[in-house]
């Protein structure tokens, strides 16, 4: 169907690289996602502004400008004060891990957001239940608030996943090939763009069929015990 | 000792520079970059980076040259040092077959030409003709020919070699050259060079003369020849 | 920091933000408006209803915002004989049409996604008692599950807005100056990366934390209930 | 076994041999009984018994397996899906036989983001089409009436559990039903508002409207009601007046249920 | 107004002087009471009058504006936020007191998540560190005595009123309590569940367990608790043997409530 011209291994290669960043970043993200609905949702007012600080700011800077800053930007300013100081140093810093970190951040303040509906969204009394039982506050978090909040935060967390995991094309500005980046070369190198185009997103539908396979599994096993509809 | 340079790249923009299919970067930009290399007996490492990535990539050292068919400009002689230019080509408009543009002020008031960004064919466009014209900047020199073949564009304005490379493929077929090659310096640089980092004066140095010698030993010329039917140095 | 650059390209940079927020506004309007009827028909139990709003969510979801844009607008210029028979070609041929359809469709694919989840959160009892005393679905719908829905989902729709908002970035690629072009282009010029990068990221940020903050707003007021 | 039927009065509701089980469990085991205009029928029975679902089953939120439904003649049509289950086969003749019952549910089910007044008021409103100042003075009335006319704008979650429960009837009550359906309706409610709440009742049983009440106060049943059934492993075990049933029970088991009543 | 206490048992609970608003609605205006080693204290009242709020301050699932709770003599230590609202100081040592308190709520509150099984299992397993093995057992023991042990693996959703309520009864006891409040235990059972549920809550209070029991049964509270407190508008009005209160109540109010027990 599609002539590839040879640059079906490429996109491979690309593929497997994006899997691998999506995958690490939304862990990442999830984690740090429990952390800062955690902290909205707390009375402590510090944890409160820090957290809002976190999901406005790092949602309103565009990822690219916030990966460049980070990986650029950081490297550049420490290497110029050393220069100052007369050292001449190189900082590398290794592109997947600062690829993921920083993915994986701002995709942390997008999960804040789901979980915090998520919790906002169980029944009161289902807490008080737990309280009640004597379960300290991270007791109860584990056992009784966080597999109800999978519950609604499902839906949302597979949203985010699906920016996400599209997002990781961003990393082909430090160097990381990606799927995406192999497809422009590709592109560019056959002068058919739209054979490559295609053709990824194609491979972006299948990774997403899987997701929303897994999804729909995950939501199922989230959901027992509530009357099906 | 032998001295460790890391070049970097585009990979993206054939055929100066792409990555072939088995992954490997080829074209002319690397292949003069490899022959720079073996004249400064150096060891040469390639790296590639995103266009958008790419000066603040060689500025946090992530690799030490760029050899990318970057032009030598004003601006970007603020940021980066350039070598004296390896190859120079001119820019030239098309337009689709069967259209009857010409190219003077009066006959191109208010039509819509298609520039790649960021380019100095958008730089020589802007500052020549950007009173008359209606100007579309393109990411990709690819989707601009797409527009001209649409007709959401008139005209196309591109480096003479490049354009060139597409009215000789299938599709390319549909349209053709209009007007002269344009050479302007003040707008289109002093043709292509190699940018390194402001304080690498030695390297920028070594990059010169090695320049020289290839020119003079014939290496030059033979990669040239397998690219190109005419000298791409220019005059 | 060269604070004249950024006094100096203030202006276009504005302009391209206005770009931005009208596009967004735009397409987030008529996104959510197609969203809901999507939503309704992925849950329903008809294939007819069901497979369509199933392949369209799919498909928007999960491929590539760019790629949508690349195939929208340059693929409708390889049918522009086709379109132009049908008279649509007027539309199509301009970018910032083709740039509203591509972020429509897949702002209401993402949305369509969102409401899905929150209508099956809906307690079944408020579902029951609203059975119970005769609503069709239609009113059902309308009265109790959409607001009840809206409630649960509005934490996530409003990181849809801002995910559109920043897309919106991606419509460069099909010509349109929106904010990120502007500054891509100054920064093509100018090369302070730095100066132009952190004018667009606090111009994004403002545009942000407006948004965040009506949000917030309503937020507070949809959950007046939760004591 | 007794039947009390009163010759002039219209059959209100029919219910013809239902049957229903959830996976392997039978809960109900082919049910019959009727209902003539005016009567109250108490349901009892031991707790799992079947009451709540049987109630459900009438106004189709369960969806019986077999049997029949009628109300005021006209038959609940059912259908089987693709899946051979059974469903309703004219959803709208279900929402208008729907708008011309209420229910009580046993858990309240109040709708948590309205208050209470909008609670009472969205039926009237927006199914029965009822002008909007007129259907807002009588749910205020209708909520005075149950003793909660200072809670109108609170919303759910800031009542007390009695406070809910007669929210949860007034709302029920708003769109004057023809057949009522109460799941007990006063299991939250101390000593004093069972008695204002019967009163309620009474008061529309003489009004002529029809009520099937589950109900574990056996005073109520005793006094209130026309008729009584014993619900046993979804059988009717026993029925009749409730001199017959709670003087005379013919069942062992029904005697021995009756026994336990401090 | 007389005090019932026994020289030598234990003090169990004291409430000193609670005060709780919501809002502008004062709903507890300085309530005091105490409860001794195998005490059974009924609170009876109208709904609305406060008592689920007041088993709700006692283990802070609401914080009192003002008041103290001892629980076995230890003060639950309070302190004030910076925007001046009362909070525990110390939430360690309400999480230690509350694992030995059990709560029945009236509405459930039954993990939704979870089997009968797991909702029952889950304080002991991994509050009180119990051998899975045992509590396994233990918990299956306590739902056969509450009836429902065919239920083990249901969820909530899946089970009658009755039924929720019964597994919701034996998660609070599976926690072996020393202190148990009940909120209205009885209010979803039929009369011989109700016994059956009194039948085990007289069993635990000879085995010297304390009970504080919201109830309107007014038969349960004559017949089985060791006081009875009628609160009314957010006092107690009332309190006494059950003897005192059900035959010699001095309030008006009291005698009032009374006499609507059907
Ligand atoms: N979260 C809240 N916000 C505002 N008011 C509340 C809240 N919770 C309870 N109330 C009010 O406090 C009063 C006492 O409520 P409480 O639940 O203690 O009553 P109760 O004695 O348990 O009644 P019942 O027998 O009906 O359960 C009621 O008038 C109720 O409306
Ligand atoms: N959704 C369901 N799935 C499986 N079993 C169910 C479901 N709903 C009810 N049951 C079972 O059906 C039986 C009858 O339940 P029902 O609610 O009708 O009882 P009930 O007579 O109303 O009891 P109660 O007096 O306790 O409310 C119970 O054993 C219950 O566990
Ligand atoms: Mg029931
Ligand atoms: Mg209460």
């Amino acid at each position: 169907m599609f002539d590839l011209k040879g640059y079906g291994g490429l996109l491979l290669d690309g593929l497997w690289l994006t899997i691998a960043v999506g995958l690490s970043s939304m862990l990442l993200a999830i984690f740090l996602g429990l952390l800062g609905s955690w902290a909205k949702l707390s009375r402590n007012r510090l944890a409160n502004f820090l957290a809002d600080t976190y999901t406005t700011v790092v949602r309103g800077i565009p990822e690219l400008i916030l990966l460049l800053l980070v990986y650029f930007g950081i490297p550049t300013l420490i290497q110029d004060i050393a220069q100052r100081f007369g050292h001449d140093i190189t900082i590398d810093l290794n592109p997947f891990l600062a690829g993921t970190l920083a993915i994986g951040f701002i995709y942390g303040a997008f999960s804040t957001e789901v979980f915090r509906g998520a919790f906002n969204s169980i029944h009161p009394g289902q807490l008080e239940a737990a309280r009640a039982m004597g379960m300290n506050r991270l007791l109860a978090f584990r056992r009784i608030l966080l597999p109800q909040a999978m519950r609604f935060a499902l839906p949302g967390l597979g949203n985010v996943w699906m920016v996400l995991i599209k997002a990781t094309a961003l990393v082909s500005i430090i160097q990381l090939e990606e799927l995406m980046r192999k497809t422009k070369i590709a592109a560019n190198a056959t002068h058919q763009p739209f054979t490559f185009y295609l053709l990824a997103s194609l491979i972006y539908l299948g990774l997403t069929v899987v997701s929303m396979l897994l999804q729909q599994r995950a939501e199922r096993w989230a959901n027992r015990g509530v009357a099906g509809r | 000792e032998t001295m460790k340079i890391r070049m970097g790249t585009e990979g993206a923009y054939p055929p100066f520079n792409l990555i072939d299919k088995n992954g490997e970067l080829a074209g002319f930009d690397v292949e003069i970059g490899k022959a720079l290399c073996a004249a400064m007996k150096a060891e040469c490492e390639w790296v590639t980076s995103d266009w958008e990535g790419i000066i603040p990539a060689l500025l946090s050292k992530k690799f030490d040259t760029i050899i990318a068919s970057m032009s030598i400009t004003e601006e970007r002689k603020e940021k980066v040092a350039f070598t004296d230019k390896y190859y120079t080509t001119p820019v030239r408009f098309a337009r689709a077959k069967g259209t009857d543009f010409e190219i003077s002020d009066e006959a191109l008031k208010g039509k819509i030409v298609g520039v790649q960004a960021s380019t100095v064919a958008e730089n020589f466009l802007r500052g020549r003709f950007g009173d008359i014209v209606e100007v579309r900047a393109y990411g990709t020199q690819d989707e601009a020919n797409l527009d001209l073949l649409s007709g959401r564009v008139d005209l196309l304005l591109a480096d003479s070699f490049v354009l060139g490379e597409f009215l000789k493929s299938e599709s390319g077929q549909a349209a053709e050259f209009v007007g002269p090659g344009y050479t302007d310096k003040k707008y289109l640089g002093e043709g292509i060079g190699i940018a390194v980092r402001k304080e690498d004066t030695a390297l920028l140095e070594k990059l010169n003369q090695a320049i020289k010698q290839i020119r003079e030993d014939g290496t030059y010329a033979r990669i040239n020849d397998k690219y190109f039917d005419f000298d791409v140095y220019g005059e | 920091m060269d604070l004249e650059v950024i006094w100096e390209n203030l202006p276009k940079l504005l302009q391209g933000a206005q770009l931005t927020l009208e596009i967004t506004v735009i397409s987030l309007l008529i996104g959510l408006a197609i969203a809901i009827p999507f939503a309704l028909m992925r849950l329903s139990r008809h294939a007819v209803l069901w497979m369509p709003a199933y392949a369209y969510i799919l498909y928007f979801r999960g491929t590539p915002l760019l790629v949508q844009l690349f195939l929208i607008y340059y693929g409708s210029g390889q049918f522009r004989a086709e379109l132009s028979d049908l008279g649509l070609w007027g539309f199509f041929r301009d970018a910032y049409f083709c740039g509203v359809v591509a972020l429509t469709l897949n702002t209401g694919a993402y949305t369509a996604e969102i409401l899905r989840g929150a209508i099956q959160a809906v307690p079944a009892g408020d579902i029951e008692a609203a059975r119970a005393c005769g609503m069709s679905k239609v009113l059902m719908y309308r009265r109790i599950i959409l607001p009840k829905a809206i409630r649960l989902a509005w934490p996530m729709y409003g990181n849809e807005v801002v995910f559109l908002m920043q897309a919106t970035s991606l419509v460069s690629v099909i010509t349109l100056l929106d904010l990120t072009g502007v500054a891509g282009r100054i920064i093509s010029k100018t090369f302070a990366v730095y100066e132009i990068y952190i004018t667009t990221a606090v111009l994004y940020l403002i545009i942000t934390y407006a948004i965040v903050f009506v949000f917030r707003r309503i937020e507070r007021r949809l959950n007046r209930h939760q004591a | 076994m007794s039947q009390v039927t009163t010759g002039n009065r219209d059959t209100v509701m029919v219910v013809d041999n239902l049957h229903k089980c959830f996976g392997d469990l039978e809960v109900l085991k082919g049910i019959s009984l009727s209902a003539t205009e005016g009567d109250v029928i108490s349901l009892i029975g031991s707790s799992g018994s079947g009451k709540s679902t049987l109630l459900r089953c009438i106004n189709l939120l369960e969806t019986p397996d077999s049997g029949d439904v009628f109300i005021h003649g006209e038959q609940i049509q059912m259908t089987k899906n693709r899946r051979g289950e059974p469903v309703a086969a004219d959803p709208r003749q279900v929402d208008r036989i729907r708008s011309r019952l209420g229910m009580v549910f046993q858990s309240f089910n109040l709708w948590s983001h309205m208050s209470v007044l909008e609670n009472v008021m969205e039926a009237p409103v927006h199914v029965l089409k009822v002008p909007k100042n007129e259907a807002r003075e009588r749910a205020i009335a209708m909520l005075e009436k149950v003793g909660i006319g200072d809670k109108l704008d609170a919303y759910p979650a800031q009542l007390s559990g009695g406070q809910q429960q007669r929210a949860a009837i007034a709302r029920a009550l708003a769109v004057e039903p023809e057949l009522m359906l109460f799941d007990e309706p006063t299991s939250a409610l101390d000593p004093e508002m069972v008695g204002e709440v019967l009163k309620v009742m009474r008061q529309l049983a003489e009004e002529g409207r029809t009520m099937l009440v589950v109900t574990h106060e056996m005073g109520f049943a005793r006094e209130v009601s026309s008729k009584v059934l014993f619900l046993h492993q979804g059988q009717i075990e026993e029925q009749g007046t409730p001199a017959d049933v709670f003087n005379n029970p013919t069942s062992e088991r029904c005697r021995q249920f009756l026994a336990s009543h401090l």
